[in-house]
């Protein structure tokens, strides 16, 4: 008997609580009038970032975002011109195969490449996940970012030009590269 | 008259089922409503995992082994990052192993706290599910803004943390393991007491001590059996024996007692963060480690404690840049296996609860 | 008992039997011969100082010219943990199967059965398991194992 | 019984209804099946729109319980959401296998929309909004109320599936079982008022409200709570919902059912649902008496407040094992109901009452 008025007290309690739900107001949002304000570091889709004056792409076509990426889903075309500067012609990253890991912002020296916190870019069709260059600008274009490079107008766009080694394609060896990215590691 | 002829009969439960979380498949030979014989059939979900990693760099696994197991994918960025600094000799900063305690610590509550609610809908309950993930969605946020990433973090990283938290993330972080700590007492009045919940888990599924060992259960399922073996107390890693924590341990083995063992371990989870946060150092957060690096040739098998159980990464080394081999073990394999042996003799309703308190994912199973 | 002990325990107990290689330099890493392996298991398990009763690990690893099969293990009663490993030669390579003494290994010996195509003798249940049921593509695992269909991580 | 019996008694609007048709100059026989048929109409109507609100109510009480908001889109928090819903399940695909048995799949839902409605006929919305009032008003809603099961098992048996299958047998074994407590605790309240007729059942607890059945210690809430609990159990409803316990059996009997035919299961649950509470107010909270409203208003709140409570329960349990919902069944309900039927019947007997 005592326990039958227990079960009944603790099958009384449950009800209390969900009783007690019923009365509050809901904790989640009705999505497309309501949005959820996304953390600055939310790493939505990738970017191409722009400089703020003049307008064109910070990416020097170095390729360490290539590199970096563990699904390949960056492709980078910029071959050597004549003064043995790279030039960007092509910046493709397919979101099929991204998987937002956020390595290529990091291995980034040039403040070019960054994840913003959007993520409303699905699509029907396989092929519009395969964003290119100019569609990666243009978005890039109202997201805002800290500046790190180093304000040296000619220099600065120079050194990367110009890898360590001689070799063109040739891969750079774990050390030079990671020098870099320690010493941005040790900014933070 | 030999009777009523009686024919057993074979279901399929899965590869879509409500209560097979992710796409397991059992073969259920059932007589009526009783299961005779279970044969689990796995793969469904296999990514190969294991070979994507021999040909990627270090620091590009650590984003392919979050999908090992999504839930906790923290514990998975850990597991992988200790097996490859431990290969190379890589010191941790003392604030990097600060930081990886919390996020480990609640990236387990958020784990428990979809164990509960998805436990609770298999015996049919839905409210829980919405109640556990309204408290893990806090834990979620914390997450996001520090790494930015929901579900797959990539954050612990080789030699430290991807990034510092916030200055907002101690308060935000305080207030919400608060807000658990107080909505636990909700959870506890929804289902500890409630007499249909008793009667659906208390003497189900029981697990005996020795049958949990030889099938290499661990985590929660093998504490709840009464074997009180916790690798952060036990097998130490990280900075986990700076902080004063109570093993949680049931001995029934039942799947009430597996159930009461995961929201123990909020409780303690929930204690070891609010040490870590009050003992977090200034400093570095990350040792320098090029993306590149290479360790020596070598092979190495680190553990640690998942909110699953026991997740191991062997990594064998060739002095590359790329790892030779990776194997990852996973608790959910080891409680799968051994839901066939517990699992006979039940009804099909005593199979959901079983499957349900040993808490498998299926990511993890199928690798 | 501490690592060293531990080594110094495996050493005097098992002298002869368990070999320790060069690799395990964190973590003490044996060699067990093929033929001893079973024995070396039970004691393992029975030795009343380790009591390694719990499985962890089974995994395979192709190194080009042989097999090896690498066993973790670790004892919930002395906390202690072990790896050891079987050699295998690239043909014909086959292992015993330790359920009898870790029956949670079953699926660990079904996977590398089927990964690498490591014979397990007296196992009981070697059948398809990860991979597809009408797989013929071979090992996926094995270092030179290659498909129409697979495409490798771009060397850049 | 003579047919046009409850013709005689009709008030209300059927009352006007039949002197409107009256004046038709029809004969009588034809003058009854028109009215008949008029009123058979516009009950269908009626409980079509109920079940419909019913659906929009729950998932909106299911989301409040849950802190979210549940429906939304559709009008004000989502009040046609329902209909919409039915309008996507007409246009959807009816996915027939090919293994089923042809009559026997087809005649399933048919059969269980029937059968739900069945028991309209005796249930008092009002004070002479009933449709006949038969003298054997309680025992005809306990015997059509069971025909829901043989659809089920019909459903079950028909999808030629082993987990419609499973819960075919599972909801037959579980209606039969807990029709006996639910007779059992209706008798109680029959033996009190010795008549089976719903509108004297209403009429014996007129006036206070002490005069409602529910609060005639010691009988009366024991049969009420019984009949809860075995009325959830009849339709269907969680902590009582094996039949189609999703994470068991995936939908149980109409697992194969898409479309229509799954509306008219989908349906037929809630009118189910909304019967257990009317008979349950009928016999337990007075029907449709209650000061100042007119009597069916009070009807409708009274019985919404035992959907709510029906609900409640829906989001608050977990689900009972098949093996404990008969032991429940045979253990605990039938010898509590029969107990109380016994001390109904000495109460009554010794004049112990007010």
């Amino acid at each position: 008997m005592a326990k039958l008025l227990k079960d009944i007290k603790n099958l009384l309690l449950g009800m209390c609580i969900t009783g007690k739900h019923l009365g509050r107001h809901a904790v989640t949002i009705q999505y497309p009038e309501e949005r959820w304000t996304m953390p600055e570091r939310s790493r939505g889709i990738v970017v191409l970032l722009s400089d703020k004056e003049t307008g064109e792409l910070n990416c020097t076509g170095c390729m360490l975002c290539m590199r970096a990426c563990p699904t390949a889903a960056i492709q980078i075309d910029a071959p050597r011109g004549e003064d043995k500067k790279r030039r960007l012609k092509l910046f493709t990253i397919d979101f099929g195969i991204c998987c937002f890991c956020g390595l290529c912002e990091e291995a980034c020296n040039f403040c070019a490449i960054k994840m913003a916190p959007m993520y409303e870019f699905s699509t029907v069709n396989k092929d519009d996940l395969f964003w290119d260059m100019k569609k990666l600008q243009e978005i890039g274009r109202d997201v805002d970012y800290v500046d790190t490079r180093k304000k040296k107008p000619a220099a600065g766009a120079d050194k990367p030009a110009t890898p360590p080694q001689a070799g063109e394609n040739k891969n750079p060896e774990g050390g030079t590269t990671g020098e870099k990215q320690d010493k941005k590691e040790g900014e933070v | 008259m030999g009777g009523l002829r009686t024919e057993e009969f074979i279901v399929n439960m899965g590869p879509q089922h409500p209560s097979t979380h992710g796409v397991c498949r059992l073969m259920l030979t059932m007589d009526g409503e009783k299961v005779v014989k279970i044969e689990p059939f796995i793969g469904y979900l296999h990514r190969a995992i294991e070979k994507i990693c021999e040909n990627r760099t270090y620091a590009q696994c650590v984003p392919i082994i979050d999908r090992f197991e999504y839930v906790t994918s923290m514990s998975c960025n850990q597991v992988f990052s200790l097996a490859a600094e431990k290969l190379a000799g890589i010191e941790v900063p003392e604030r990097a192993e600060y930081l990886r305690v919390i996020m480990l610590e609640l990236n387990r509550i958020a784990s428990h706290l979809i164990f509960y609610g998805v436990t609770a809908m298999d015996l049919g309950a839905l409210t829980p599910f919405l109640y556990g993930l309204r408290e893990r969605e806090m834990i979620i946020d914390l997450f996001e803004m520090t790494c930015g990433q929901r579900l797959t973090y990539n954050y612990i990283r080789i030699g430290g943390v991807s990034r510092d938290i916030p200055k907002e993330f101690v308060p935000q972080c305080r207030k919400a393991i608060e807000t658990i700590r107080d909505k636990l007492n909700d959870y506890e009045g929804l289902l500890n007491e409630n007499p249909i919940w008793l009667v659906r888990n208390k003497g189900v599924g029981y697990l005996a001590p020795d049958v949990a060992i030889a099938y290499g259960v661990s985590g929660p399922s093998l504490r709840a059996s009464g074997v009180k073996y916790d690798l952060r107390r036990d097998d130490p890693y990280s900075i986990y024996d700076r902080f004063d924590f109570d093993v949680a341990v049931r001995y029934n083995g039942d799947c009430y007692d597996r159930y009461l063992v995961r929201l123990d371990e909020i409780k303690q989870s929930i204690r070891i963060v609010d040490q870590a946060l009050d003992g977090l150092p200034e400093g570095p957060i990350r040792a320098k480690v090029s993306p590149n690096f290479k360790p020596p040739a070598g092979e190495v098998y680190s553990r640690i404690e998942n909110s699953r159980g026991e997740m191991g990464a062997y990594i064998l080394s060739d002095g590359s840049k790329k790892p030779f081999r990776v194997k990852l073990r996973g608790g959910s394999y080891n409680q799968l296996e051994v839901v066939p042996v517990i699992g006979v003799g039940g009804l099909i309703a005593d199979l959901v609860a079983i499957f349900a308190s040993l808490d498998v994912i299926m990511p993890e199973v199928d690798r | 008992m501490t690592g060293d002990e531990l080594k110094d325990y495996v050493a005097r107990q098992f002298e002869g039997r368990m070999t320790l290689l060069d690799t395990g330099r964190f973590d003490p890493m044996y060699e067990v011969k093929v033929p001893d392996l079973l024995e070396v298991a039970k004691a393992l398990r029975d030795d009343e100082n380790l009591k390694f009763d719990f499985f962890c690990n089974l995994g395979g690893v192709d190194t080009g010219e042989r097999f090896e099969a690498v066993y973790s293990i670790a004892s919930t009663i002395n906390k202690l943990r072990l790896d050891f490993k079987v050699m295998l030669p690239r043909d014909g390579a086959e292992i015993e199967s330790v359920q009898e003494i870790w029956p949670g290994a079953n699926w660990y010996e079904r996977e590398i059965w089927e990964l690498f195509g490591i014979n397990v003798k007296n196992h009981g249940n070697l059948k398809r398991f990860l991979l597809p049921d009408d797989w013929d593509q071979g090992h996926p695992l094995r270092k030179d194992w290659d498909a129409p269909d697979f495409i490798r991580m771009p060397e850049l | 019984m003579s047919w046009p019996l409850a013709i005689g008694e009709l008030h209300g609007i059927f009352r006007l209804l039949y002197g409107l048709l009256k004046d038709t100059g029809l004969p009588q026989p034809w003058l009854d099946t028109v009215t008949y048929i008029v009123l058979s109409v516009v009950v269908f109507g009626l409980l079509s729109v109920i079940a419909l609100f019913l659906v929009w109510w729950e998932r909106k009480i299911a989301g409040h319980i849950q802190q979210r908001f549940g429906p939304m889109r559709n009008g004000w928090h989502g009040w046609y959401q329902t209909i919409m819903d039915g309008l996507k399940l007409l246009q959807k695909e009816d996915v027939i296998i090919s293994t089923r048995d042809k009559v026997v799949f087809f005649w399933a839902p048919v059969m269980c929309f029937v059968a739900a409605f069945l028991a309209y006929v005796v249930i008092p919305f009002g004070d002479g909004l009933i449709v006949a009032d038969l003298n054997i008003g309680i025992l005809y809603i306990m015997a059509v109320t069971t025909f829901t099961v043989i659809s089920l098992l019909m459903a079950g048996w028909g999808s030629n599936n082993k987990y419609a299958l499973l819960g075919g047998m599972r909801s037959a074994a579980q209606v039969v079982s807990y029709e006996v407590p639910m007779v059992a605790s209706v008798l109680a309240i029959v033996v009190f008022v010795g008549s089976l007729s719903m509108v004297d059942i209403v009429k014996s607890q007129s006036g206070l409200v002490f005069n409602w059945f529910i609060f005639r210690f010691p009988f009366g809430p024991i049969a009420f709570i019984t009949y809860i609990i075995a009325g959830t159990a009849e339709a269907n409803r969680t902590p009582f919902d094996i039949p189609e316990a999703e994470q068991e059996l995936v939908a149980g009997y109409n697992v194969e059912y898409s479309g229509m035919k799954f509306a008219m299961f989908f349906l037929a649950e809630f009118i189910n649902m909304f019967t257990i509470s009317a008979v349950a107010v009928t016999l337990f909270l007075g029907g449709w008496n209650g000061p100042f409203l007119p009597s069916w208003i009070w009807f409708v709140i009274k019985v919404l407040a035992i959907v709510l409570l029906l609900m409640l329960f829906r989001w608050t349990y977990p689900r009972l094992r098949v093996d404990q919902l008969m032991e429940f069944a045979w253990k605990f309900l039938v010898p509590v109901t029969f107990a109380n039927l016994i001390l109904a019947a000495w109460m009554k007997y010794a004049g112990w009452y007010w």
